[in-house]
């Protein structure tokens, strides 16, 4: 059986904290955006946006160091911003500018910033999981001391790349933290309809490794949890499952009218909020001031601005002649086919 | 006649099948209490109920390998992979099993299931979400493609796949889920293996499928205001292949136009292109011109992606090239 | 933690213990046979035999009736003749002619037998799991009471269609039987050195079923423990994973110089042979003599040289112009591709 | 020069880009221990140790993707991947997630990784140990297909895909490993998308890839004696393909065979075909022939199998529909 990870209280630093919390109100400043640019349809394609779950990145990405790496999902906008992304580069990306992370050819689903060491979200479900587990195999035998962070949904943990991934991180003992952000739903279906456990965490015994749950609210148990975890990882001692238990505020997609789910839990999960959460706590702890609280808000709300002007106003679109930029390194499409770059 | 959505038409199809046989049933991710990612299976679970209408988890091999296995044991399944892109991760279990199983058993099993799935571009959605990869099953002996343009054809088609003993790979496009047609009030079904003539024309051949069999037509209308007499194919099936149909046009024509919103290399019109040298060649008056996809994976951003998939307007050029107007 | 299956000893009425006896010989005079062919090249193709292994299908398939279902493996000669089989139809099958199960068109790793409910061997290690899932699901959807045996190795464990399907299985609590054959290897990659458990039957409890393990070199055993897992599963109390411990006695094929195992544990293992280890028991129990004994191997042996008579001799390779035969049910490949049959 | 079996190629190229750079690494089924199902790893795990190649459990999906993940994070896997067949599982690892990062990501990772499998039939081992599925990867932009016919050709040519920072599919044959020919002792590289003329010839070109490379060869000779002057080409690359050196050759013969292991319906073959029609149709004096497997699933029994693929023989007899000979 999983552990149930305690919770921490205890606060760090007051600059630290300051960041903590920028970065969570900047996930959920970019995620109301999008959600609005999506509903005016200024916005095109699909976004599954991250607000509620704002802990979970911001906690786990605050136990990693610049050189360590993470692997996102296709709800990565928030694993982006907690590994420091910028919002307006973000924003760009999802508006298919050439501004963007991007350059506008992967969008919200496959926002990446591999200079970061965010190798990127992906549109399926599941996808990243090998690849993180690559990736980690790639810090072992590289001995620099990196560690990697995979993330996914609780839907994920059915998937059979799953499986393959954390037996194979087990046997090599692989620096990697598998993340999973349960969220209760895969789409529209709960796990309790389509999941043999209810804690995935349940499911790290099956793989040589230790599982934990924590409460996904809290952006300083999930870091202190998953500092654990990339402790161990780093000390060449293997992989740990960490569950984290949350919630998305959102539909599934802008277009999802939530049936599968009640009014009641969602204002059950509306209270505990993990911004709302993390002020009480900074203010009860007398690390900030409401004044100073509020000016984080507003300088989010600043910059969320200035990227809403960035990305939609001063932004172009990608030339469609560089469509074929970038599908093979050294490579470049000719009148007979691809021709090698000198 | 009606006019329905053509996710009308694909519910309807499933609704009547399952009426009139209940040996089949569907299953999939988000196809019950959502009612299928575009709402292809809205109302299902209210008429027929859970054990009927299964949501599934996020299993792509498992769904594709428990039809084959459902199918195998008696029962007709109508299963769902949220996205043609999918299937990537399903190819053993309906390649492997599902599409060999018969032939390597010595004909002694049948594998009657159908795998919807829903593909092409259009959405901003990029390269995860916006494939068509039919080729790939053309290339597969042993299942059937299919990929209806009209609601009429969704669901003549998709009754005829529910009914037939081979497994089949059924093809929607996610931006013809909205598009409304005129489908009738009674029963009927559509023969597999049967193009659509959607006009006559004397001058050149326009072949489509999905949703570029739509453009292909639009192309055709431009094309006559300028006095140019194009005929129109939608081939609807794309195994088992009506080579008739197009041999027939090619030889009035002798003018060929192929289209597809698969990117072009080793694309599925290819085949047709040879199919058409190994029985036409001698009435070709010019080389067959083909209108795919670039060989890029799908970009997101808008003007990408519009470059990227066949337009109409690059179908009238290319036809004004094969007559050699350009 | 899987529960382990304690030993029955019971013997039961002596018809039913010469025909578990007369299978078990039979498998290892085919395989031996099998295993000459390939050597002597009169065989070819592939075969994985199962010489070793005979107490598992034998006793599991004692377990359920005519009307179950079973799904089978590229090592899948045994499950085939413990349902049942007739070793001609097997033999002049792996020779590649019209004579055999499958007409000479699936060989040894395709081994069917649709008619007589084994839906089929399969080259895919692991591909048969969502296929027996799925004809699990037929069953219970057809309420007609039967059962699926899914037959599987240690190495088909740690593929994912193992994972997706044992999670649906648990969540529709479907009648089958998972039988994992853990003979120590998948080819020649030892269970410790790849997976994460050293009991796959450990793996159950992921997937809210339960998992026990049996020693598989005893027949009686094996089907006592399968019994029990049929009887649940009939009576909609869903899934159970058994995990029967094995051993192959040959190389994974007939080119296998076994680099990976040692004399010692073959030795090991030899002496538990299920064959040796169930004529004792009948001897001892006196449930047969050792005439009668005799009397079994003597049949058998009779019919494996009708069979290779059969197969070598009597029985014709397909016609090259029945090549397109049933790639299409109503169907055939005409002049200008596919035609519909009248 | 010494003369080698194709699998010693294999190993050569694999040993010498270990030792040259340590980024280099082998992962997957059997490839360690037991020195690879047709013994192409052999010796390495005694050179290289276990850190370095990697046995791995059957996880073809895992594979394939921490192939991708370990060569986005700076190694340069060689995954191995048993049968091509079971490219089934790891598909949408190779194809979507390998093939596609660098592309989605705006440019701004490689992925260098090569995928070794082998293919083919000829072993009587059925529809899913025998495939050829090359067709697949031609159409997924992102990916590098590769075959070589040759000892010579796999050693210079997988070296090259090692060093190159694309995903690349290596595909080996099976009936080819046990075949010799003549290796440089020093070190060489062959460059990616360049075909090898096998044979220079004025009456017809026969184009063919890995195993069927070697029986275009072989009708050459054949025909060579009756009067028949063919010119061979040998893909070697399917992507980047060689185009220009098709074309070159078809505007000096004027008719062409297209020869494949892989099924009729869809074939890589077509692309080429089509390919010729684009650029070099007023040069056909008569139309493309191809030679390709039948569209069944490859049947076990051996006059079966013999049927199903393509021999000398129908190659003979291609070239001379092609000849208007027959
Ligand atoms: C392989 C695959 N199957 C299905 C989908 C469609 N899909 C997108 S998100 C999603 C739900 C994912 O659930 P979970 O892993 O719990 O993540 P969450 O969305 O809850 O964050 C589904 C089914 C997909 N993108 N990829
Ligand atoms: C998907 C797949 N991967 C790899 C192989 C090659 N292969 C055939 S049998 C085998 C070992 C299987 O091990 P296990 O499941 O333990 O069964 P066993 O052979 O021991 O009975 C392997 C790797 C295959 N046939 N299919
Ligand atoms: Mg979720
Ligand atoms: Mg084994």
């Amino acid at each position: 059986m999983a552990m149930l990870k305690a919770a921490v209280g205890k606060t760090g630093p007051k600059e630290e904290m300051a960041l903590l919390l920028k970065q969570m109100m900047s996930i959920r400043a970019f995620e109301d955006k999008v959600f609005e640019l999506l509903a005016r349809a200024v916005l095109k394609g699909a976004s599954h946006v991250y607000a509620g779950e704002e802990a979970v990145a911001v906690g786990a990405m605050a136990a990693i160091g610049k050189k360590d790496l993470i692997t996102s999902t296709h709800r990565g906008h928030g694993h982006c911003v907690a590994r420091g992304g910028v919002l307006k580069l973000m924003l760009a990306e999802l508006c298919g500018k050439e501004t963007g992370y991007c350059r506008g050819r992967g969008g919200s689903m496959h926002i990446a910033d591999v200079h970061a060491g965010n190798l990127g979200a992906t549109g399926i479900v599941a996808g990243n999981i090998p690849v993180g587990t690559g990736a980690a195999l790639a810090c072992k035998m590289k001995k620099e001391g990196q560690v990697v962070l995979c993330f996914f949904g609780d839907g994920a943990s059915n998937n059979g790349t799953f499986h393959e991934s954390l037996n194979m991180a087990g046997v090599w003992k692989l620096p990697i933290v598998y993340i999973c952000e349960n969220n209760l739903y895969g789409m529209s279906v709960a796990v309790k309809r389509c999941c043999t456990v209810e804690n995935i965490a349940d499911r790290a015994s099956a793989y040589d490794m230790d599982g934990v749950i924590v409460d996904g609210q809290h952006v300083l148990d999930v870091q202190a949890t998953v500092a654990e975890a990339v402790e161990k990882a780093r000390a060449g001692k293997g992989p740990t499952l960490v569950e984290a238990k949350t919630y998305r505020y959102r539909g599934h997609s802008s277009s999802d009218p939530r049936v599968y789910r009640t009014k009641e839990e969602e204002k059950y999960w509306q209270e505990r909020d993990p911004i709302k959460i993390f002020r009480q706590l900074l203010a009860e702890k007398k690390v900030m001031t409401e004044k100073e609280l509020d000016a984080v808000q507003a300088e989010v709300d600043a910059e969320m601005v200035a990227a809403e002007n960035f990305a939609l106003n001063e932004s172009p679109y990608p030339a469609p002649e560089a469509l074929f930029d970038d599908v093979y390194a050294g490579w470049r499409q000719g009148k007979y086919g691809l021709e090698k770059l000198a | 006649m009606s006019v329905k959505f053509y996710r009308e038409a694909i519910r309807d199809a499933i609704a009547e099948e399952m009426r009139r046989d209940p040996r089949v049933f569907v299953m999939g991710e988000d196809v019950a209490v959502y009612g299928g990612a575009y709402s292809a299976t809205k109302g299902l679970l209210e008429e027929f109920g859970e054990e009927r209408i299964r949501d599934t988890a996020i299993s792509e091999a498992a769904i594709a390998g428990a039809a084959v296995g459902a199918a195998m044991a008696g029962m007709r399944p109508v299963a769902e992979i949220m996205y043609f892109d999918f299937m990537t991760i399903a190819m053993d279990q309906f390649v492997n099993q599902g599409g060999k199983n018969r032939y390597m058993f010595g004909g002694k099993t049948t594998v009657p299931m159908v795998l919807r799935t829903e593909g092409g571009a259009g959405r901003c959605i990029a390269a995860q979400h916006s494939q068509s990869l039919e080729a790939w099953f053309c290339h597969a002996p042993g299942v059937f493609v299919v990929m209806p343009s009209t609601p009429y054809d969704a669901k003549g088609l998709l009754k005829t796949c529910i009914r037939d003993d081979n497994p089949v790979l059924f093809v929607e496009h996610k931006m013809l889920y909205g598009e409304k047609g005129e489908v009738p009030d009674e029963e009927y079904t559509i023969p597999l293996g049967q193009a659509a003539v959607r006009r006559t024309g004397k001058d050149v051949t326009i072949i489509g499928y999905s949703r570029m069999a739509l453009r292909c037509e639009e192309a055709a209308k431009k094309l006559a205001e300028q006095g140019i007499d194009a005929e129109v194919i939608d081939l609807r099936c794309l195994q088992p292949l009506d080579t008739k149909c197009i041999l027939e046009s090619v030889k009035k024509t002798g003018r060929v136009v192929l289209t597809s919103e698969a990117p072009q290399n080793a694309n599925f019109v290819c085949e047709i292109a040879q199919r058409i040298t190994e029985h036409a060649f001698d009435y070709l008056d010019a080389p067959v011109v083909r209108v795919c996809a670039a060989d890029t994976p799908v970009p997101m951003s808008p003007t990408l992606e519009d470059e990227c998939i066949p337009t109409t307007a690059k179908i009238i050029a290319a036809a004004k090239v094969v007559l050699g107007k350009a």
